[in-house]
């Protein structure tokens, strides 16, 4: 057994730089490299229809590392993301097809947006908590899909926007392995910023009001101040990630924004583990591929057994949910932590005792 | 990974055509006879041998109505399965992926008939197979004026807070302007409404003399037994997804004298010409007319329409198929469903709808195909 | 009564708390468990309780008899039902509920429910104040009364062995000594049998018959109460005293002796 | 000169007068200890003190300034540091993050710094780690600086809970009952540990404790609290023989 | 006047509906403090079960209501013991994940067994109206409305006296504490789950009788969500008077203020005034609040 009090051998940091580094080991950042340049390379050797669901993932994941954010590390549940995945869609939308401003400046701008709406919800996070919170939050999803599909002249109403992919210079992200390194990369940038801020002072305090609000406002935190600031920095990235869809997607509409998709993204951070940034990207794919795999289980089923077919249609909600369960039950502490395991037993192997 | 889509069909494969269907979703009831209809069509064509040499393959699945599945979906169906058209469903998918049938070039049929669809530069690749909303809506408004006794008709709208709901809303509107009937009210209903009490009283403060409803059967179902429950004497008409059996079977009583738009046949309509090929079909599986609703025969006619257009495609490829589309002239359904045409500059098949007063628990069909044209 | 017999537990699967813990704790009779923190004394309270399992802890090896019955791999309602009651660590009232609900909370697993009110007077006999609160909610009270409550709340299960944990966390010193004379009028009024786990020796040792001493998961010492307090050792870091009687906490700073037995 | 001055506090809860006219001042440099029996509202004086209640009567000042309605994390930002009575250290955290918290109010990374981690946010972080491995040798901790806080045995925790709050290099710290579940070799550690704070770090101390042992030996003086009132205040000595603390508190025969 | 006092009818017996089921949310809350995200597919068995019973096999609607509860209950258990007893203990949020694996799992079964068709009632409740002077009411809900009061009794004293009540507050509070007075976590959670299924099937067959039976009977499980909240999570009285007032709101919204925002706000006004009343009762009107003292 790994003895907790002792550091992984050979490695020593001689200055509290090295011991602050994001990946503290040299092997870690090796495989980091690596893994890097396998999703750069990736588009490569495969088809367009892998690509268009792992962009899908990626998307996901940003918004899902944003609902961690304030679910997971700041200790505050929201249901509504899907209306604040709406938000930074809209907004995109408008900016660019009403306004005609570019793509590079309507996302960060649609991010911002996401982030002032979301710091606006966050109010009720002064007075409540816990379930309480979560349903305020949920209040917001309520509001702003009324707003927007009430909001016609600027919203298109009901039937919702269409958007076109963006462009740099002559260049057009038509194709699916373009969009995939637009999102490839603003995934990265997302996952860094994240890292960074929880090993600096923002980010602890953040950590600090979720395990215990009233000591971290002895310690000097302004409770109030921060909590926005979560909800600010996480509808950030959803904002983002909603832009991001929309433009991928080409298309937003109130439809595409339910509370389902909040449900959604919150399974996404619990299956990959809350407070956990990779976990979060995990969770995200995990959730987005899973139908996926489902409907691939139910399609070669329904060759050997066609009469079947709407049996298995019900038995994939039944597998989806068995799932869910059975990841809680298993491994409460989400993906994250079973790839910690596995890292862990292939480190000490073959001296795992 | 930048492979084409779909590529030309070699002359003896089978065409693929992919389905979005609900069958688990929120309008899988509906969903699912539609979804069984266009089955059902495929498997009859193709036991009559396919068209022009090809079988046709649907590969469709369902997306439980919701959209980003839906999006996944398609993706799967277009890069994977490589379909050569698709046969959707929803409102709320059909907006969604309007843009992207276009730039794959691959025609598209759903069952949501949203006016806006008509517009090819928007969406021209999206067929419209039955009257659009808008269209149903203006013809009951013309069927109103042309029927109304005793002074201008007073009219309300009831509708949902959708895509769907909200569609024909604004030409109706205009429509009955043009036209000299008053639309007095308007009324959003929530599709899972509980109770429309609040709604109908203030709608009968202004005394229509018709509400027309787009809605589905369950909130059509709760408009017309909180009507009779509090004595209205409006004529409800609904537009066609808030007509079918359903509806009868919900409201009950309720729904008597309702006025249903009707833009597929009911299966007890024994004696149209296009019903024997379904009964035909359904007699091979051991099945009944009875059975079935008229969402299978709607998703039948669908299926139909589609290879109709196959037929009438010079190249097994998505372009040539909606150039196929685009030849069908006055397709006989057989009445099962209005005539439909389509050209290169309209992608609505028809504009004519019938409808149906509910008399005894059944929808009883009044009128011959009519539009407000 | 109650044996403790080689016991093992680890938490997690992982973090072995227990190596080897026997103890016994005979009927009638006060038994005191001390330790450092960290020793395992609560962990073996819960793995008698049963309350292990709710906290991912297991007992590996080993086992605990009670009246000649092994209950170590009973269900902590079981071990209840049976006579044996753990006052936790901590007094874990029920903070909600008024103070006469969690004593009848107290009273769960009790067959002979027409006792209750009988009890509930007696408990109001030992502990004056609780009648008094006895409508407020628990969550409310102070620690000592929360500590009372608790104590109050173990005696409505009418046990044959109480386990008390820790009774004198941040109990004010006259009420320390009050609860623990209560503690010693029920062990000899009600016949109960008593195991007590404290850090407080002095009081502990002040009531009990025996005492046990144990370090990083084994009892490193025992004996009768008198033989303990006229250990070196015990004096040293368990009392708090060296030979020239109670230590000046401001000269402390000065020397450690090592333990003996580490 | 007096550090903190509490004058004339009274807090209710609904019905319950949890202090009742508290007045009492803290000279700058002294260790002060508030005694009284469970329930006499020792808690929350100091609760008020650090604002986490607000008194429903009189004022509070610190360095001559009022602040009696001033927000708890102002409060930390003027120099008033707090342990709580039952742990409350950030669990999930490592004991060097819970060390880091405490250094917040100095430090001024905002949340773009923090993300992107340039060149001055980086720059501050090692400098306050610095900071914080100081107070981590003084309470010899070096070992378990890596480990979440959660996993610690008690008396390491309490021993970093007043860590984090020596991190904030407090000018008052309040520590309630630091020495509460620990055994006569451990409470002679946190004596240690509390005399060289007060020594070497200046800082004015103010302790609530029951071990009367500690409290004696440790203080300059002693306020008694009873019912939310004050009975007795002044030198330890003075305490010890004032009959109304004997009654109400120490009782008559000492535990050894 | 007769408009004004047929809306605020309206809205109580609507009301009334609503707090039945929110009640199912209170149950299970009191007693693992989590949130039962499957409440909505809860309902929706127990009404399938019912309307099979008296369909398919032409029980008497009175029996079939009784077989429905008892299966209901047996449901509950059966979903306690398989799918929540490994979350004692474990953190709230992922018991509440649970349980919208849960709902998954049940609206897929549900799927299978009665596919997606809209099911019918045949005639339980007394046709036409029920008259109060000039305003009228449905008989279904006058039987809501009823049931909902009934309960609220029933509950307020099981929870006030009995031993099981004591022990599930006892149990919300403090898992651990409670098992060690030798209350049995499981069996606790075992009751809450049967009981909160049976009300739901209460409420379930009482809105089928309205709308007819089908999956999304289920999505009022989530409508209701804000109900349990304005009461309070914890609070029977406030299940119940939560439902009353958002049922009224929802009415009176409909009918002054929808003619003139165009329709809709009938479905937002709820939230905005509960978010309202939550920003002055951040615990709702009568949920217990946390007690924090440190
Ligand atoms: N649930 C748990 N999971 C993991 N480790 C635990 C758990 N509970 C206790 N431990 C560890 O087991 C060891 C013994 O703990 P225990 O609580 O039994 O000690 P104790 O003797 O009661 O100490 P104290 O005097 O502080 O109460 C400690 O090192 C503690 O960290
Ligand atoms: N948040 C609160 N709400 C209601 N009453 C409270 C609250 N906090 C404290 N009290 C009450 O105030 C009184 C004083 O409590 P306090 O915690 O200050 O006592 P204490 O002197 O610290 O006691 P102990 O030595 O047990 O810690 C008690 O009666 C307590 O019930
Ligand atoms: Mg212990
Ligand atoms: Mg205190």
């Amino acid at each position: 057994m790994r003895n907790p009090f002792v550091m992984e051998c050979g490695e020593f940091h001689v200055n509290y730089k090295q011991d602050t580094a994001l990946f503290k080991i040299a092997r870690v950042r090796w495989r980091v490299l690596a893994m890097l340049a396998l999703f750069f390379a990736f588009p490569l050797i495969s088809s367009d229809y892998v690509i268009g669901l792992v962009t899908l993932c990626g998307i996901a994941a940003i918004g899902a590392i944003g609902l961690n954010i304030l679910t997971g590390f700041t200790g505050q549940i929201s249901i509504g993301v899907g209306a604040f995945l709406g938000v930074g869609g809209y907004t995109s939308a408008v900016l660019t097809a009403k306004l005609g401003l570019s793509f590079w400046v309507a996302v960060p701008t649609a991010g911002l947006v996401t982030a002032l709406i979301g710091a606006l919800f966050g109010i009720p996070s002064l007075r409540l908590k816990g379930l309480y919170l979560a349903i305020a939050t949920l209040a917001a999803q309520v509001i702003i899909l009324f707003v927007i599909s009430r909001w016609d002249s600027v919203t298109g109403g009901t039937s919702g926007l269409v958007l076109a992919r963006p462009t740099i210079g002559s260049f057009a992200f038509t194709s699916e392995t373009s969009y995939y390194y637009l999102m490839l990369v603003t995934l990265i940038i997302t996952t860094v910023f994240t890292l960074n801020l929880f090993r600096s002072r923002v980010g602890r305090a953040f950590i600090a009001i979720r395990d215990r609000d009233i000591a971290a406002e002895v310690m000097g935190i302004h409770l109030f101040k921060y909590k926005l600031l979560a909800f600010f920095v996480s509808s950030f990235f959803v904002g983002v990630a909603g832009a991001l869809l929309g433009h991928y997607t080409m298309i937003v509409s109130p439809e595409l924004y339910s509370i389902g998709v909040s449900v959604e993204y919150l399974a996404m951070i619990l299956v990959g583990g809350l407070g956990s940034v990779f976990g979060s990207i995990y969770g995200a794919v995990f959730i987005t591929l899973l139908p996926v795999f489902l409907r691939l289980g139910v399609e070669s089923l329904s060759v050997v057994f066609p009469e079947l077919g709407a049996i298995f249609n019900g038995l994939k909600e039944v597998a989806f949910g068995a799932v869910i369960i059975l990841f809680l039950v298993y491994e409460p502490e989400g993906l994250a932590k079973i790839w910690r395991n596995i890292k862990d037993y292939f480190r000490l192997w073959p001296f795992s005792y | 990974g930048s492979e084409k889509t779909a590529t030309e069909v070699k002359k003896g494969e089978p065409v693929k055509i992919g389905g979005l269907f609900d069958i688990t979703g929120g309008t899988g009831d509906v969903g699912t006879p539609y979804a069984e209809g266009e089955k059902a069509y495929v498997e009859y064509i193709n036991s009559k041998g396919g068209v022009n040499g090809h079988k046709i393959e649907l590969i469709g699945d369902d997306y439980a109505y919701k959209i980003p599945e839906a999006q996944k979906l398609y993706q799967k169906l277009k890069s994977s399965d490589k379909v050569s058209a698709i046969l959707g469903w929803g409102t709320g998918d059909t907006e969604a992926l309007r843009q992207q049938v276009a730039t794959d070039k691959l025609p598209f049929f759903s069952a949501s008939y949203s006016e806006h669809l008509k517009d090819l530069k928007q969406s021209p690749y999206n067929f419209l197979t039955a009257a659009s909303y808008s269209d149903q809506a203006r013809t009951v408004l013309k069927w109103i004026k042309d029927n109304h006794k005793g002074g201008t008709a007073k009219v309300a709208l009831i509708y949902n807070d959708t895509a769907f709901g909200k569609s024909p809303i604004e030409d109706a509107k205009a429509y009955a302007k043009e036209i000299g009937v008053d639309i007095v009210d308007e009324q959003i209903v929530d599709l899972k409404a509980l109770d429309t009490t609040s709604q109908l009283l203030n709608m009968n403060k202004k005394a229509p003399d018709y509400a027309i409803i787009n809605q589905t059967w369950g909130a059509t179902s709760t408009i017309l037994k909180d009507a009779k429950k509090l004595n209205l004497k409006t004529q409800f008409i609904g537009l066609n997804w808030a007509t079918g059996e359903g509806l009868v079977k919900i409201a009950g009583d309720a729904s008597e004298n309702f006025i249903g738009v009707v833009t597929h046949a009911f299966p007890y309509e024994k004696d149209l010409k296009g019903m024997k090929d379904v009964e035909e079909y359904l007699k091979s599986k051991g099945q009944k007319l009875e059975d079935k609703n008229q969402k299978f025969i709607q998703g039948w006619v669908t299926a139909k329409i589609m290879a109709e257009g196959i037929k009438n495609a010079d190249k097994m490829t998505g372009d040539g198929i909606r150039a196929g589309i685009e030849k069908i002239n006055n397709l006989d359904l057989g009445g099962l469903a209005a005539n439909v045409t389509f050209t290169k500059d309209n992608h609505a098949g028809t504009n004519k709808i019938r409808l149906a007063k509910v008399k005894n628990g059944k929808f009883e069909v009044f009128t011959d195909y009519i539009s407000y044209k | 009564m109650l044996k403790v017999n080689n016991l093992e537990v680890m938490y997690d699967k992982v973090i072995l708390v227990l190596k080897g813990m026997s103890m016994e704790v005979p009927k009638g009779k006060i038994v005191a468990l001390l330790g450092s923190n960290g020793a395992g004394k609560t962990t073996t309270l819960k793995a008698i309780s049963g309350l292990l399992k709710s906290e991912n802890g297991q007992v590996t090896d080993g086992y605990v008899e009670f009246d000649g019955e092994r209950i170590s791999t009973l269900d902590a309602e079981q071990v209840v039902k049976k006579g044996v009651f753990q006052c936790m660590e901590g007094r874990r009232v029920f903070e909600h509920l008024s103070v006469e609900d969690n004593l009848y909370a107290g009273a769960h697993t009790r067959k002979d429910r027409s006792q209750l009110k009988h009890d509930l007077e007696k408990v109001y006999h030992y502990f004056p104040k609780l009648e008094m609160l006895k409508n407020r909610q628990a969550g409310y009270l102070s620690g000592g009364e929360q500590q009372m409550l608790a104590i109050g709340r173990g005696m409505m299960a009418r046990p044959k062995v109480l386990l008390l944990d820790e009774p004198s966390l941040g109990i004010a010193p006259l009420l320390v000594k009050e609860i623990f004379s209560i503690i010693k009028r029920i062990n000899e009024e009600e016949g109960t049998t008593i195991l007590v786990v404290e850090q407080n020796a002095n009081v502990a040792l002040s009531i009990a018959h025996y005492g046990y001493i144990m370090e990083n998961g084994r009892i490193v010492m025992d004996g009768p109460v008198e033989q303990l307090l006229a250990n070196q050792d015990v004096k040293e870091f368990y009392l708090g005293t060296s030979q020239g009687g109670r230590k000046n906490y401001r000269e402390v700073k000065s020397y450690k002796r090592r333990k003996r037995w580490l | 000169m007096n550090l903190l001055e509490v004058r004339n506090i009274s807090l209710a809860f609904g019905g319950v007068k949890a202090l009742n006219d508290v007045s009492f001042t803290i000279r700058k440099g002294e260790i002060f200890s508030l005694i009284g029996p469970n329930g006499a509202g020792k808690t929350s004086m100091l609760n008020c003190i650090s604002g986490l209640y607000r008194p429903t009567e009189g004022s509070i000042s610190f360095e001559g300034a009022d602040i009696t309605g001033m927000k708890p994390f102002k409060r930390a930002g003027l120099g008033i540091a707090r342990a709580f009575q039952n742990i409350e250290l950030f669990s999930h955290l490592t004991v060097l993050d819970n060390l880091m918290l405490g250094r917040h109010t100095k430090m001024k990374t905002g949340v773009l710094a923090g993300g992107f981690y340039w060149g001055r946010a980086q720059k501050e972080e090692i400098e306050h780690r610095k900071a914080v491995e100081r107070v981590i040798d003084f309470l010899e901790i070096e070992d378990i600086r890596n480990i979440p806080v959660g996993r610690l045995a008690y008396g390491l925790k309490k021993r970093v809970e007043v860590g984090r709050a020596l991190a904030m290099e407090p000018k008052l710290l309040l520590l309630d009952e630091p020495m509460a579940g620990m055994n006569a070799e451990e409470k002679e550690d946190m004596a240690r540990f509390i005399l060289d704070i007060h020594e070497e770090m200046g800082s004015t101390v103010v302790l609530i404790e029951h071990d009367m042992g500690v409290v004696m030996d440790l203080s300059d003086s002693v306020a008694v609290l009873d019912f939310g009132k004050l009975i007795g205040k002044g030198t330890p000595q003075e305490v010890q023989e004032n009959p109304d603390v004997i009654k109400a508190y120490l009782g008559e025969e000492q535990f050894i | 006047m007769t408009f004004f006092l047929q809306i605020l009818v309206t809205g109580l017996v609507i009301g009334s509906i609503y707090a039945l089921v929110a009640l199912g949310f209170v149950l299970i809350y009191k007693s693992s403090d989590a949130i039962n995200f499957a409440q909505g597919e809860f309902l929706l068995v127990g009404t399938y079960i019912c309307l099979t019973l008296v369909t398919a096999y032409n029980i008497p609607f009175i029996a079939a209501l009784i077989m429905t509860l008892l299966f209901s209950a047996v449901l509950g258990l059966v979903v306690e013991r398989v799918v929540l007893r490994p979350f004692i203990g474990e953190p709230v949020i992922s018991m509440i994940m649970a349980t919208i694996g849960l709902s998954s799992i049940l609206a897929g079964i549900v799927h299978v067994v009665w596919g997606h068709e809209t099911r019918v009632f045949p005639k339980v409740f007394p046709e036409g109206t029920v008259k109060i002077g000039t305003i009228v009411v449905a008989p279904v809900y006058i039987w809501s409305f009823f049931i909902v009061l009934v309960l609220l009794g029933a509950f307020t004293l099981f929870f006030k006296y009995s031993k099981m009540g004591i022990a599930m507050r006892a149990t919300a509070d403090d898992q651990q504490a409670a098992l060690s007075m030798g209350i049995s976590v499981k069996t606790v959670f075992a009751v809450a789950w049967a009981i909160a299924a049976v009300v739901s099937a209460v409420g379930g067959v009482l809105l089928g009788n309205i709308n007819g039976v089908n999956s999304s009977l289920a999505l009022i499980g989530l409508k209701v969500l804000p109900v349990a909240i304005l009461g309070g999570l914890d609070s029977i009285p406030g299940a119940i008077a939560g439902g009353f007032i958002i049922g009224v709101i929802e009415s009176m919204t409909g009918a002054y203020l929808d003619p003139y925002f165009g329709g809709g706000l009938k479905e937002v006004v709820p939230f905005i005034v509960l978010v309202f009343i939550l920003m002055f009762k951040p615990y709702g009107l009568f949920g217990k609040r946390e007690i924090e003292r440190v």
